[in-house]
């Protein structure tokens, strides 16, 4: 038995041998050259960040509609990080050893990329990164939305529905995370121009929705006087507000963008909130600018989109109390099938 | 001294919990001095126990498979998945109940696995579990794509968020009813010593013909059991079913129970040790948010008070 | 002679170490008939000898705490505490070499390292939950320091990952030599002995006079080393670090060298096994990503995988 | 017998005041002794007398509370194993010290290896080197063999080996003996003389009188961590040494037996497991105690888990009762009126972690119990008489097991056993590792215990206590009943019983 043990293990010990030695004979595909324009049969690789939560879910299912428009796109190749820089380098090189002709990046971590992301612009083909930026030249282009203003757009909407003055608290993600800090510092830029608005306390809640309602429930006992929450999601207002309620506190306004089960709670409370999308659409959006890349476009280093923004009077009109809470206000425009199937 | 000891090591609660216990509430005055908030008001109390009640439950559930030798990192998986199906199938008040006792029987086939590779097929707990949970949570995600569907039933929200006679959180009188269940079953029954036996000494066990993969399967199914119905729990909390309800609930149930006193290896550990472990850490999360602290600090916090109790635990043995 | 009468039975020599290989071997035929691009140049270098580097040296590091009978909770966040102390400093003293860099961080992996023994080891702490709370510390600290992830490692010190020598990756290298010191310090040294006998039995290997406290506290300095290691080639590879630059190392780590054949009760094991733990998990998600695997079955079928893999592997149960 | 008397050269080591307090115990209690160069010096005591304790600190395990070490005419102080390893005094410990998963090699130089300058390992030397011992000692191992693959005898020559195998001035050899054959025993002895004659102290332990006065110099007896007195072996007779060791001459270890057997309790017939075990038949009768005799490797251990159902049968019946039974569990066992007290009590017996009540009712705890729920109340009367009724001494009832003695230990776990109501008990190494006076006492037990009518299978490695305690013996030999004998009659020898579980004639007094 053990002679056989070692025979195996010498088999795969030369299996490995040879394909090390292939791999390091073989030549670097990258010629640092553009890749030729292409009109059709085009290879998309998407490489996403991570999955398992709702927004992911209708990024990709805005991004499948999106493909089916394109009937120049043969194929589609979709990798998941998994929320793991590390993961998502190796993903990037394993969609580029497919030989795909656009990429798609939202980066995990876009400061731990970089390289993956270099690699990629340097066999010529357009790189084009969404949600999340990348420190570097060597992409194509960065399509979406400017994190900093949906920040700072949150604050002053805020700051319309509250007055000048008062006291506030700020409710933020995962600590680390580029899109959440970058939310964060757009709307402190904004608060520190109101001296009498007064930022009570900041904390991060992972968005966990038993976490905030755990911060949220020492907010109150903590200050008495709350007068607005600013949320960087609805995910996280949304609870905040549950918990007032619960604590037979008066509703103030807040901020956050367009999770349904947040407007749905407005609206039922008739409480003022400001509702501005971090769009679902991105990933379309990207895969649109991509495609004219591929076809030979020059594209802006920077693209910004900026979605409908939706004050109370106009969520009252769209809102649809009947679908669930975990779908995205707006989003009805998906076609059935690519929606995330529901009841 | 020594007898203080033995009755204390008798009660399944040990001298570096007290010790860290002791610290803390003078932390909780500290704050009231400085900053001016009460822990100790009424409603702050009742709320660091509502929080508390629903992880409390996973960790006693945790505690008995750390009696039995083992560890459950499966909690979260299971308390995620019970969530979103019972959001997915109570479309009804009149639909709780079953839809709960569904979750619950799902659960414990998820125990029964996590028992079964661990007794039958001898896996290393720690793997075993961890491979069940990554297997339910690819299940799950599968069956949802991401989005639970589905909706709490408002009577399940009324239940979970509302208090008893206007004070005392449900949440919190379930705790304390699954606590009493708990701790009677682990101290005064047949089946709590016999998984102590199991966890001491296997071999023995087993020549004394206590059937020990029975024992420890069970252990398993409470703990799966108990996650589940803390899903459910979760779920009328916030609302809102949630593919992510209860995450890192794993290790935040293990904690509990280890400072508790729950050897990883089996054969200690005690309910009260692990109700009394886990309040500590909820209340210095509780006295971060209180006195303003920010995230860093609160986690090099909770790490230096668990290496606290636990080092004068160990040094005093 | 009565001692040779003795009832020892023959037993099927598939030892878990060696077990790995069978799953590799299995693993590699699959993925070489399912997709053309698995064995092409390119994606075999990637899949050998660049990706599963990282994991490799961290797994190094998880296994030799093992073997001593411990466990390391805290890889992850020494991993993001690490890469991303190596992205400030090149930040704040864009002068500085890499060298002094990768100095700086091996002797702050050290301290942790060093932390990790004094809770563990000194204040007799369980393993599981004194690295638990080291990881909880660390992820502190790095939050005290930075909230954003930090960029901008200069292509010098990304030569670790991406430089070639002789036309062979770098990476590979690097591996080679880490594996090379870790092999012959278990395998082939006295100290090795030390740490498999500590972790057979730390009673037995006292009362043979081995200094118990002091192998093991080593052992939790040089694994933070290793880790210092792996978070400077994945600070090289990434061209950055964050605060969850390296989350859920801990688990993968152990994943892999337990699929590897390292018992989590300790003292057995070999650090080849580790290599066939981390291949098989880097081939695993390479296959799934040319096979476009959609992501939730490719998690159920590597939760599975894993159960498969160590619950019936114990051919040698007696 | 001892004609060994060497020239004694003066003090290589004197205990001076020696004192150790355990929590509740005094295990030492100023001990004062002094080792010559180049003697045998046998260390004699019941269990619990302090004998371990006191050689645990010379190796460096414990610290001493007061007194000093005088060693090589030097005060020391003895911080840890290694150090003690670095002055040369070498310890074979009474349990096991080796680590399983290693190799014979391996553990023979464990912390000890042949290294190169810069620590290499040199396998070439280690393993010609346990060629050498192995030479020495005559024994025929595979030194790149897994220890946790060799038997118990096997195991216990690698202990040896791995003591001798340090240049030791002072060997300590704490039980040495127990798992050894006659021959392996023979080769340890005359090792044991080829040391002395080189100068080497060697400190001996052990519960085998015959074996003291075969190779000691001297006898030191320690008595409830007292030193009863230094004895040059000529001027002693084994019945005053018992007498000095539990303070009381005892004329006959073995009590008297009641001879009342009544019918047949249990039949096996053509009972086999393969490779193991081959067509045994018997039968065991109520009021008996059946001896199970036979070398390691002969299958005892195995035939007694087939009865009580801790392994499977391949083929064969067991009747109890008259009643056939199946294959059964453990459980099963224990409803059909078996027990089992099994020999290795740390491993296979206590619960450490539980008071003496919890232990004895752990496998009675249905008895205790009203719908899961544990009477504890009625769990401790029964306990406690049982407790009484065994004599076990003990502070409280709720003191933790792990603070007795091995013979209370051994009481507790008999007590155990009666409180499910057996017939037929399944005894292995009634007395390993207790001391004289407790050893009469379990011998005690069990003659009430067939006086009661109950049946007994006991396996024993001592011939004495086989010959002393059976109305038959059954001697096993490779799988086989090599034959029955009955002592109603007349007592059979020790010759007639090595001769059948040799398989030919084999004679002690070589």
């Amino acid at each position: 038995m053990r002679r056989k043990t070692n025979w195996i293990l010498v088999l795969i010990a030369m299996f490995l041998f040879v394909g090390g030695l292939a791999a390091a004979g073989g030549q670097d595909e990258s010629d640092g050259g553009k890749a030729a324009p292409k009109e059709d049969n085009i290879t998309v690789g998407f490489s996403c960040a991570g999955m398992g939560n709702s927004w992911r879910m209708f990024l990709k299912a805005n991004f499948d509609a999106k493909v089916a428009e394109h009937p120049e796109i043969s194929k589609v190749y979709f990798t998941n990080a998994d929320e793991r820089p590390e993961k998502q380098i190796a993903d990037i090189d394993d969609l580029l050893s497919k030989g795909v002709d656009l990429l798609i990046i939202q980066p995990s971590l876009g400061e731990a990329i970089v390289p993956a992301v270099e690699r990629a612009y340097n066999v010529g083909i357009p790189v084009i990164i969404f949600d999340g930026t990348v420190p570097t030249d060597q992409h194509t282009a960065y399509v979406g939305q400017d994190m900093k203003q949906l920040g700072a757009h949150y604050a002053e909407a805020l700051i319309n529905m509250m007055g000048t003055e008062g006291n506030i608290i700020m409710l933020s993600g995962i600590a680390g995370q580029m899109s959440v800090e970058l939310r964060l510092e757009g709307a402190r830029e904004v608060f520190a121009k109101y001296p009498d608005i007064q930022i009570l306390d900041t904390q991060y809640t992972g968005w966990s929705i038993p976490k905030a309602k755990e911060v949220m429930e020492s907010f109150l006992q903590t200050y008495p006087q709350i007068d607005g929450i600013w949320a960087d999601s609805g995910l996280m207002s949304f609870p905040a507000l549950e918990t007032m309620k619960e604590a037979g506190r008066a509703l103030v306004p807040s901020s956050g963008d367009n999770l349904n089960g947040y407007a749905k709670f407005l609206v039922a409370n008739n409480v003022p909130g400001y509702i501005e999308p971090y769009s679902t659409q991105q990933a379309a959006w990207a895969l649109e600018e991509g495609l004219k890349a591929v076809k030979g476009a020059e594209l802006d280093k920077v693209i910004y989109h900026q979605p409908e923004q939706y004050p109370f009077e106009r969520i009252k009109e769209i809102v649809n109390m009947d679908l669930s809470d975990w779908w995205w206000l707006g989003d009805d425009q998906i076609p059935e099938e690519f929606l995330p199937q529901i009841d | 001294m020594r007898k203080i000891q033995e009755k204390l090591q008798r009660s399944g609660i040990s001298i570096g919990l007290i010790v860290t216990f002791l610290v803390i509430i003078l932390m909780a005055i500290a704050v009231n001095i400085v900053k001016g908030v009460n822990f100790f008001s009424l409603n702050n109390l009742l709320n660091v126990v509502r929080n508390y009640s629903m992880i409390a439950i996973a960790a006693m559930g945790q505690t008995f498979v750390i009696i039995s030798g083992g560890l459950d990192l499966s909690v979260s998986a299971v308390m995620a998945s019970s969530n979103v199906v019972a959001a997915t199938y109570m479309t009804s008040n009149g639909l709780i109940f079953p839809v709960l006792l569904l979750c619950l029987a799902l659960a414990a086939l998820v125990g029964m696995f996590n028992g079964y590779l661990v007794t039958k097929r001898n896996v290393p707990p720690f793997i075993g579990t961890l491979g069940t949970s990554i297997v339910i949570n690819g299940l799950r995600m599968i069956w949802t794509n991401g989005m639970p569907r589905g909706a709490i039933p408002d009577g399940l929200k009324n239940v979970c968020t509302s208090n008893f006679l206007n004070m005392i959180p449900n949440l919190f009188m379930m705790f304390v009813f699954i606590a009493i269940w708990y701790w009677f079953l682990l101290a005064r029954t047949g089946y709590g010593r016999r998984l102590y036996v199991v966890g001491n000494n296997p071999r023995v066990a087993i020549l004394s013909g206590v059937r020990k993969d029975r024992i420890i399967i069970t252990a398993y199914i409470i703990s799966a059991v108990s996650a589940a119905f803390v899903g459910i729990l979760i779920g009328g909390y916030t609302g809102i079913a949630d593919n992510w309800a209860g995450k890192g609930y794993d290790l935040d149930s293990v904690a509990f129970a280890v400072l508790g006193g729950a050897v990883i290896g089996g054969g200690a550990g005690s309910i009260q040790g692990t109700i009394l472990g886990g309040f500590i850490l909820l209340m210095i999360t509780n006295l971060a948010l209180l006195a303003s602290l920010p995230l860093e600090s609160q986690l090099v916090i909770k790490g230096l008070i668990i290496v606290t109790a636990l080092g004068i635990t160990a040094r005093k043995r | 002679m009565i001692m040779s009468v003795n009832n020892r039975k023959l037993r099927l020599n598939i030892s878990s170490s060696n077990f790995v290989w069978f799953i590799l071997f299995g693993l590699l035929v699959f993925s070489a008939i399912s997709s053309p691009i698995f064995l092409t140049g390119r994606n075999m270098r990637n899949v050998l000898l660049i990706q599963p580097v990282g994991l490799g040296i961290a797994s190094l590091a998880q296994a030799l705490i093992m073997l001593s009978g411990g466990i390391d909770m805290s890889i992850g966040a020494a991993v993001s505490l690490l890469t991303t102390m190596a992205a400030i400093l090149f930040k704040m003293f864009p002068d500085m070499t890499p060298i002094t860099v990768l100095i700086a961080v091996l002797v702050t992996a050290m301290l942790i390292g060093s932390l990790n023994g004094f809770f563990v080891v000194i204040l007799r702490i369980p393993a599981f939950m004194g690295t638990l709370a080291t990881s909880m510390i660390l992820q502190g600290l790095i939050y005290f320091f930075t909230k954003k992830p930090i960029g901008g490692i200069p292509r010098s010190f990304r030569y670790i990952a991406e430089g070639k020598l002789l036309a062979i990756p770098f990476s590979f290298l690097f591996f080679l030599v880490i594996f090379g010191i870790v092999y012959m310090l278990l395998k082939r040294h006295k100290s090795g002995k030390l740490v498999y006998a500590v972790g057979s039995d730390q009673h037995i290997s006292r009362i043979s006079g081995i200094a118990v406290t002091k192998v093991r506290f080593m052992t939790y300095v040089f694994g933070g080393v290793l880790v210092g290691l792996a978070a400077v080639f994945l600070a090289a590879r990434m061209g950055g670090g964050g605060p969850t630059a390296g989350s859920n190392y801990e688990l993968d780590t152990i994943t892999a060298s337990v699929i590897g054949g390292i018992s989590l009760a300790g003292g057995v094991g070999s650090p080849l096994g580790i290599v066939g733990g981390v291949l098989t998990l880097t081939i695993f998600s390479n296959i799934m990503n040319l096979l476009d695997i959609n992501p939730y079955i490719q998690m159920f079928l590597k939760g599975s995988i894993l159960i498969l893999a160590v619950a019936f592997n114990k051919v040698k149960k007696r | 017998m001892s004609t060994m008397g060497t020239a004694v050269t003066g003090s290589l080591l004197k205990f001076k005041d020696i004192t150790k307090t355990f929590p509740g115990v005094k295990a030492l209690d100023s001990v004062d002794m002094d080792f010559s160069y180049g003697e045998v010096h046998a260390l004699v005591g019941e269990n619990g007398a302090g004998k371990s304790t006191l050689m645990k600190i010379l190796s460096g395990v414990f610290k001493p509370d007061s007194g000093s070490i005088i060693y090589n005419g030097e005060e020391v102080v003895i911080k840890n194993p290694h150090q003690a390893q670095m002055d040369g005094i070498s310890i074979i410990f009474q349990e096991f010290s080796l680590i399983k998963h290693m190799s014979v090699t391996e553990n023979v130089f464990l912390n000890r290896e042949p290294v190169s300058r810069a620590g290499f390992l040199r396998f070439g030397k280690a393993r010609e080197r346990v060629r050498e011992l192995m030479a020495l000692l005559d024994i025929n191992l595979d030194p790149d063999a897994k220890v946790m693959d060799l038997s118990v005898v096997q195991q216990q020559l690698v202990e040896i080996m791995k003591a001798l195998s340090v240049d030791a001035r002072i060997l300590i050899m704490d039980e040495p003996s127990a798992p050894l054959t006659d021959k392996e025993l023979k080769k340890l002895f005359s090792i044991i003389r080829s040391l002395k004659s080189r100068g080497v102290t060697v400190i001996y332990i052990s519960h085998m009188l015959e074996e003291v006065f075969e190779i000691a110099d001297r006898v030191t007896v320690i008595k409830d961590g007292k030193v009863m007195g230094t004895f040059p072996v000529e001027k002693l007779t084994k019945d005053n040494l018992v007498g000095y060791m539990v303070g009381r001459e005892i004329q006959d270890i073995y009590p008297d037996y009641g001879k009342q057997i009544g019918d047949t309790i249990m039949k096996v017939e053509d009972l086999s497991c393969k490779g193991e075990l081959e067509g045994i038949t018997f039968s065991l009768r109520k009021g008996e105690v059946l001896g199970l005799a036979g070398m390691v490797g002969s299958g005892r251990t195995r035939l007694v888990q087939a009865i009580v159902g801790a392994v499977r049968r391949d083929s064969g019946t067991i009747t109890v009762n008259g009643k056939v039974i199946d294959n059964i569990s453990i459980i099963g066992a224990i409803t059909e009126g078996f027990c089992y007290i099994p020999s290795d009590r740390k491993l296979e017996g206590i619960i450490t972690s539980m008071d003496i009540v919890q232990n004895t009712t752990i496998t009675s705890l249905k008895k205790f119990m009203r719908s899961g729920i544990i009477d504890r109340k009625k769990e401790r009367i029964a306990a406690e008489k049982q407790i009484a009724a065994m004599q076990i001494k003990t502070a409280s009832l709720f003191t933790q097991i792990e603070n007795l003695s091995g013979g209370n230990q051994q009481k507790v776990l008999i007590a155990r056993a009666l409180l499910t109501d057996p017939e037929i008990f399944v005894i292995v190494e009634p007395t390993r590792g207790i001391d004289v006076g407790a050893k009469y006492e379990i011998y005690k037990l069990v003659r009430e215990l067939t006086e009661s009518g109950k049946a007994i299978l006991m396996v024993s490695s001592e011939l004495p206590e086989v010959l002393g305690m059976s109305d038959r013996i059954m001697v096993l030999n490779r799988g086989r009943v090599a034959g029955i004998l009955d002592q109603h009659e007349k007592l059979s020898s020790e010759e007639e019983l090595l001769s059948l579980a040799v398989g030919h004639t084999y004679s002690l007094s070589s």
